[in-house]
């Protein structure tokens, strides 16, 4: 029994439009530029609305239901107090246009997370207004771009990106004008040096790494790295996908990048939301300052804020939103630093490490392969189940939905592209011992299944509301508006 | 330990696992000279003080009967919208990439694409940008690929000034030239442009940053004649009433964008928002962000899935339509439920008391002496007053009576130093504009001239 | 796998007893009054909770996810915006020791809800502060004890109720130290006019009545009723249970009820919280205000609001609870007064009558037995399926059950007593048509499987996280606590 | 027309299925002569206009730190408490009767009555009542049904006021006698009874009226020499750190009885709250309100039900235990979510913290010129302060500077006209505490002696 759509509630109530009232007060408005009745669209009770959106919530997966690795998108706990505070009528309803002086309460937090995240990332200044990490990543390497432009270095057009990095830094580096250059990993997950040599030049803009690598393991030739591509001219960019493996220990301004976005939505335990709103601040090094997007806070004397634009900021790479970026976003991060303070903040990469190092432990003395086994895993780790695949074809996207089945959200499959079928497994800080426990219980269970009755793996899921979807269907039907 | 569950004993155990003595054993392969350094940060608060400390904070930031528009707007949200969208179901999950597990965020998204094609009577709604801005400048860019790379782009000099400093920014990144169209400074409506430039789009504010309503028919026209795209801005809310861009002149316009933030979202001094875009089918190879699918399981269940990803940066990588991974699935689920809410006549009925209430304040005041309407022409919610003094001084002055009278143009660069642009919503009521009235009185009164 | 108890999360933490800190504090507590360390107690994250208790949430039907026709309940949609008004800090956090000058937001609405719920009942006066419709009628047989006394009338003691009366009302007479005489109804549903002369007398305090009575039919002899029982010397009690049936149409008080209770967790739309709190708000015609129970609110001159309590009120009967009632609940049964005003109020009725009436036709249709088929039906309306007993054994339990696994609650069964194998239905005015429609077409397949398959409905549910539970067993093993 | 769906269309087909021609018709059953009324009440309003009424009228509520108790008291709830308790599913669920459809409300329930009975050490632990004081009243009944109706209850006379309102009420009205326990006048505690009255009970309070600690092992002793049943009416936070009613005299106490508001309940004026009763297993049968166990289903699946009906009005009707049947659910599951949220260690630091924030304000003022504490003696939370003016004059007067300094005595008639009842939780910081003093010194000196 699916649950209908929204557009199946429709009352007709007695007509509102046509009557008396609203054609007087629409008769300023010139005929030509108004609708008509084409509005298609439904009019349900409240009840209804109410029922409808609490059955298809249930539906989800989520952090506040289900263990949720799902490897590089750190889905840890997102504290309830954080939504409350940002919720708070003196925070919801100031409208972006309200003179300075009457949002100072809301201003000294931004102001305050700026200071912190330079403090936690080692950089010396940050802009809080991109709305999410590749949005962050696209204005850190317009930084580079103005950086370079503004020292006449117009011939830097290539960025340096490793093969395994997360799509959005070639993808982000293209919207910036760049050329992208591929530089490979190493069979041990460390970068290519040789091959990075062979690519920097005087064309090189800068590279852009994250550390941990979305191989699960740190780059233990970082400061090497960055000698190297700073001597050739070229900088640093730090993708913080990866900074809760870090946070609090090593910070990336000390590991020689200039610049870097971190992902609040991570990191920071603002809710993910089922695809958002994240929020992508990015932290510079002093000589990329001038370039950082607008606007920025800053604080006058004691304890006066205020909003730097345009005017105060010559050379910054410019807007990336029409107002500040995701506010209520930045105000929940906020209440999470606020809440766990240094000493919080300092044991979220101690146990964020412990969790994945233990799973990845129990699970290999399980029979799963790690892709680096000789590595010690960083906030998360990579599975291979290829030899399962070799046995009797089942691929990571079988485990994936049969974990499912099971009540445990799958691991990122298929990324990073190069360990074939495999899964990038991050546990989080916030889970306990107990859940990992009965995750490595159940995927000894699917790995018998597998072996025994291979056919449970490959139709899976069975226990949700619907099987595995026709996505070849999906897009050549594109059925992707219902139009009544 | 705030959010982390470990007990000593449970981690004795897991450092036993691993074989390690100590935690910081786990960071044996960092080099050593990276891992020393002062954190400051303020010492962590308790739950209790954290939330006591929010409160005061947001009670610094006086409350203000809002009259401000300019992208952003006061509007009543159903108190069921949010109560729904902040479910932990739905705040918690991530994007919605294991289908069969994510059914409900799923649904909600194909509901919206379904809704905001509806509302601009176009075929394919993706599943939200960031904010209407950006959002212009992906449809910018979704142009130019449909059109050719190295083309222009008009944009008009009477679109919100904040919207052109974000083409400024991603469009030029990719030194992608934008030739202003300018406004009629008597009515501050779009001029055609004169002669036939070689643009791939022209951008078609529905409202333009006055207020004011354009001539959408002709432009899309003039557009479609020149094999130029026609790309809307419109406001959601204000498409209850006003025609949908889909029927815009002979054919439509192309790409409609938007700012979504009318439809349930609160102001939050800015964000998060969301933008929307949708197109016709024919272009929806080209479109950034992410789109879902109505589709079967082997059982030929009905059910919801991501589909085009071959279009986005995890699949495409450098060659994707967008670097857009992250967007705003929370707003749109809200604005999802708010839509539902509303219903088709409350939304209607809403849009047209926004336009109503504005009228009657404008009729308010029209008797305040000194006062005037540089731009006649028709509105929805939102006019410029010229005022007989700064309106800096005024809009301040307003402030210290609990109103939030306006945007003044002279911030945005616009207009004269009088200018206020003025929003009234269905939340201002009738008393409220009589206060309005009566405090403008009084000011203009004490000021000097 | 069953959701383990909140017990299972314990992760032992270092010592808090024992501490020094803890030690000093407590120093001056004389050690034989202290507890030593000797509550077990679990130690669980907050994700933990959160998991835990959202799981546990979503094994729950409820209005909100569910259409709930549990007669004689009115389980009608709560809106959620008396909800967030309510738990406005200004409301949630006012201490009840506030003087009066400094809650004069909230005594207004007190006042206001006062004066409504006379009006809408058509009785002189209300106090609000009984908890819940059992305490309103304890209130209410208390005040005409102290009537009856007040007049040196200590004779009646006799408390004439149906036999078809909820639990409440002869549970309550009792307990304000009346005995119970029980009258019958008559085959049409109607009081047993004879019965009821044949038990007046000088020994008769009253008569509790609800009307609707309990067999969902409207009694038409309530005014017939009014006068043999006032004319005896007795006064009328009006059980609310059912207001909804009338609400805005016909008034208790033009009845010739003298006292009632207000159900506002059915009747006026607050949540009934799994099984409360709920409001039972009292309301007395002229000649029992002076005995209503204390505090209540005045307004004195314009717009200024106190408490009246015993110094004010020398005739009360007293206080029911330590303060002032659920005052949470209150705010949200006002504001649901406000939100539908005098036309939304007469809807009220109007539209739950439709819906019982459409769906005992449907039903009726359908080939379902009526208790009373030649009445109207009211707010609610009795089917009984002794047919199906009697055919192969399939009883109102087994209907119930197998309800539930079509994803609706089951009606109330076994209530009225008299009707043998019933299931009594009151949908509610807030469900829409197509719920309805649903309903009768799942009741028919029911129907269906009775006759062909009834071993689906004897051993359902069978799509629940638990079968039928062994109520029995329960009761003997009474395990009714973890101990740990 | 608010919640209700019904569109015109459906109306009809509604109306003609049921063979009548208007909706008047379905009241044809109803006298004529009862149903014509000016229904007096206002318009209704749309909920947009109604928020900002609740809103104004609860920012009519002065907003004050609060230092007043006695029965109530100002506790930090975390912020899931009342996110979970407010979810859909449990809020607008009904009583469980239906098990299988419940098993959300009924494992929440089982849980409260497994931590109630943990934290007073007893073996059963109903499903609540409707406050502290009614529960009293319950216990009451349920002693004289286990020892013999027609005896006397034994009621200290420090027992908080309202609550031997509550007693005078409902027991009253079945004419139970009450007899008076004095407390000693120098230290504001339980004297022992004179005498061998033939009593059912003993109730005991710990915590007493004026804040302060009774020795409960020897009251409780005394009570059962003269077989009586001792009823422990006790602060469940407080239980964290002192002595479990189960655990006291030798025999430990029979009932328990509290206010469960201190466990995640807001203040909300007074309710509302929760009452909760524990007792031994022997004594279940007497009992009165819900109670949940654990069972097993046909599969032997666990899972949870309603015990013990035949106690209840439903089933026994006039031979009930109680008349109770709605109760306080939804505050039981947010205080189950509390104490969970709390955990151990969290429940045991709110205890000590209030006991610790007590003493440093009771140490504060003691340098107050002229206060004195008329009773010493171990305490909790609460204490008096003997204030050298009228206790009202001071609490009005603190009220200016935004604090609730406390319950006069007076308004309880009970103590002298400068006593003032003073609670202090966790909730207050150690500026609060100082603005506490600051603000009475100043006041003691404005006011007239």
């Amino acid at each position: 029994n699916p649950t209908p759509l929204i557009f199946a509630y429709d009352h007709q109530q007695d007509p509102v439009h046509g009557s008396m009232g609203e054609a007087e007060a629409l008769a300023d408005i010139p005929q030509a530029l108004l609708r008509g009745d084409t509005l298609h669209w439904p009019n349900p009770s409240e009840l209804e609305v109410v029922r409808h959106y609490t059955r298809l919530s249930q539906r989800n997966f989520s952090i506040d239901t289900h263990f949720y690795p799902l490897g590089s998108c750190t889905m840890k706990y997102n504290p309830r107090i954080a939504h409350e505070g940002a919720m708070l009528a003196g925070f919801a309803r100031l409208h972006p246009q309200t003179p300075a002086p009457a949002m100072q309460g809301l201003l000294g937090i931004l102001w305050e997370l700026q200071e912190w995240l330079a403090a936690v990332t080692g950089m010396a200044a940050v802009s809080l207004t991109p709305a999410a990490g590749a949005q962050g990543e696209l204005a850190g390497v317009a930084m580079i771009r103005a950086y370079h432009h503004t020292r006449g270095d117009h011939q830097r057009k290539r960025m340096l990106i490793p093969t395994a990095a997360h799509g959005t830094n070639p993808a982000s580096a293209r919207m910036a004008g760049f050329t992208v250059v591929e530089i490979p990993n190493g069979p041990d997950g460390d970068l290519d040096l040789a091959a990075l040599d062979a690519a920097l030049g005087p064309d090189t803009a800068g590279i852009m790494l994250t550390n941990p690598s979305t191989l699960g393991v740190f780059e233990r030739q970082i400061v090497q790295i960055a000698e190297r591509v700073h001597g050739a001219g070229g900088l640093l960019y730090y993708d913080g996908a990866n900074l809760n493996a870090i946070l609090g220990r090593v910070r990336p301004g000390d590991m020689g990048f200039d610049v870097m976005h971190l992902n609040l939505h991570k990191t920071l335990a603002t809710p993910h939301g089922g695809g958002g709103p994240g929020a992508g601040a990015v932290a510079v090094r002093e000589r990329l300052l001038p370039f950082l997007p607008q606007p920025r806070v800053a604080r006058d004397g004691q304890d006066r804020y205020r909003w730097l634009d345009a005017g105060d900021l010559p050379a910054s790479i410019g807007r990336l939103s029409a107002h500040a970026g995701n506010i209520g976003v930045l105000l929940r991060a906020h209440a999470y630093l606020r809440r766990l303070g240094r000493e919080g903040v300092e044991r979220v990469s101690r146990y964020a490490a412990l969790n994945a190092n233990y799973l990845l432990k129990r699970l290999q003395a399980a029979g799963f392969q790690a892709a680096f086994p000789e590595r010690r895993a960083s906030h998360e780790f990579i599975l291979s189940v290829a030899d399962l695949q070799r046995e009797n074809g089942i691929r990571a996207l079988d485990v994936a939905k049969r974990l499912l089945d099971y009540g445990i959200h799958a691991p990122t499959v298929y990324f990073p592209q190069l360990v074939p079928e495999c899964l990038l497994i991050e546990p989080t800080e916030t889970e306990s011992k107990a859940t990992l426990d009965r995750f490595v219980e159940v995927m000894q269970r699917i790995r018998q299944e597998a072996l025994e009755t291979p056919r449970l793996l490959r139709e899976a899921p069975h226990h949700l509301p619907v099987g595995r979807l026709d996505e070849a269907l999906a897009a050549r039907r594109l059925d992707v508006a219902d139009r009544g | 330990m705030p959010y982390i569950p470990h007990g000593p004993d449970e981690v004795a155990q897991m450092q036993a696992a691993i074989g390690i003595a100590d935690l910081d054993a786990l960071f044996d392969e960092v080099p050593a000279q990276l891992g020393s350094h002062d954190l400051l940060l303020p010492l962590g608060l308790g739950e209790m003080a954290l939330r006591r400390e929010m409160e005061e904070r947001a009670a610094a930031n006086i409350p203000l009967r809002c009259f401000a528009g300019g992208g952003a707007y006061a509007h009543h949200i159903p108190a069921i919208v949010w109560e729904i969208a902040g479910r932990g179901e739905l705040y918690t999950a991530y994007t919605p990439y294991q289908a069969e597990a994510s059914q409900g965020t799923l649904q909600i998204l194909y509901e919206y694409q379904s809704f905001l094609t509806r509302l601009t009577e176009t075929e394919v709604a993706n599943a939200s940008l960031y904010d209407g801005a950006s959002a212009l400048a992906e449809a910018c860019l979704m142009a130019l690929r449909l059109r050719g790379e190295g083309k222009a782009i008009l944009v008009p000099e009477n679109l919100l000034p904040a919207w052109r400093q974000v083409l400024d920014s991603i469009l030029g990144w990719q030194e992608i030239p934008l030739l202003g169209v300018p406004y009629d400074r008597q009515t501050g409506r779009m001029r055609l442009p004169e002669g036939d430039s070689d643009s791939a789009a022209l951008i078609i504010p529905q409202i333009n940053a006055f207020g004011g309503l354009e001539a959408v028919d002709t432009l899309t026209d003039w557009a479609h004649a020149r094999r130029m795209l026609a790309i809307a801005v419109v406001n959601p809310l204000a498409l209850a009433i006003l025609k949908a861009p889909g029927a815009w002149g002979r054919q439509g316009a192309d790409l409609v964008v938007g700012e979504g933030q009318a439809l349930g979202i609160p102001l939050s001094a800015g964000g998060p928002f969301f933008g929307f875009l949708t197109c016709r089918k024919a272009h929806v190879r080209q479109m950034p962000g992410r789109l879902v699918a109505r589709t079967v399981d082997a059982q030929e269940r009905e059910g919801f899935c991501l589909t085009l990803q071959a279009r986005e940066q995890h699949i495409r990588r450098g060659k994707a339509t967008s670097n857009i991974c992250t967007n705003q699935g929370l707003m749109v689920t809200a604005a999802t439920v708010h839509m539902a809410a509303l219903g088709g006549d409350g939304l209607r009925r809403a849009a047209v008391t926004c336009h109503a209430q504005a009228r009657r304040l404008r009729d308010l005041l029209a008797d305040v002496p000194g006062t005037r309407f540089p731009f006649p022409g028709p509105f929805f919610h939102e006019f410029v007053l010229r005022l007989p003094r700064s309106a800096r001084a005024v809009r301040d002055a307003l402030l210290e009576r609990g109103i939030l009278a306006g945007i003044c143009l002279a911030d945005w660069g616009m207009g004269e130093a009088g200018d206020l642009l003025v929003c009234v919503t269905e939340l201002a009521s009738d008393e409220d504009l009589l206060d309005y009235r009566d405090a403008l009185l009084v000011t203009l009164k004490d000021l000097p001239a």
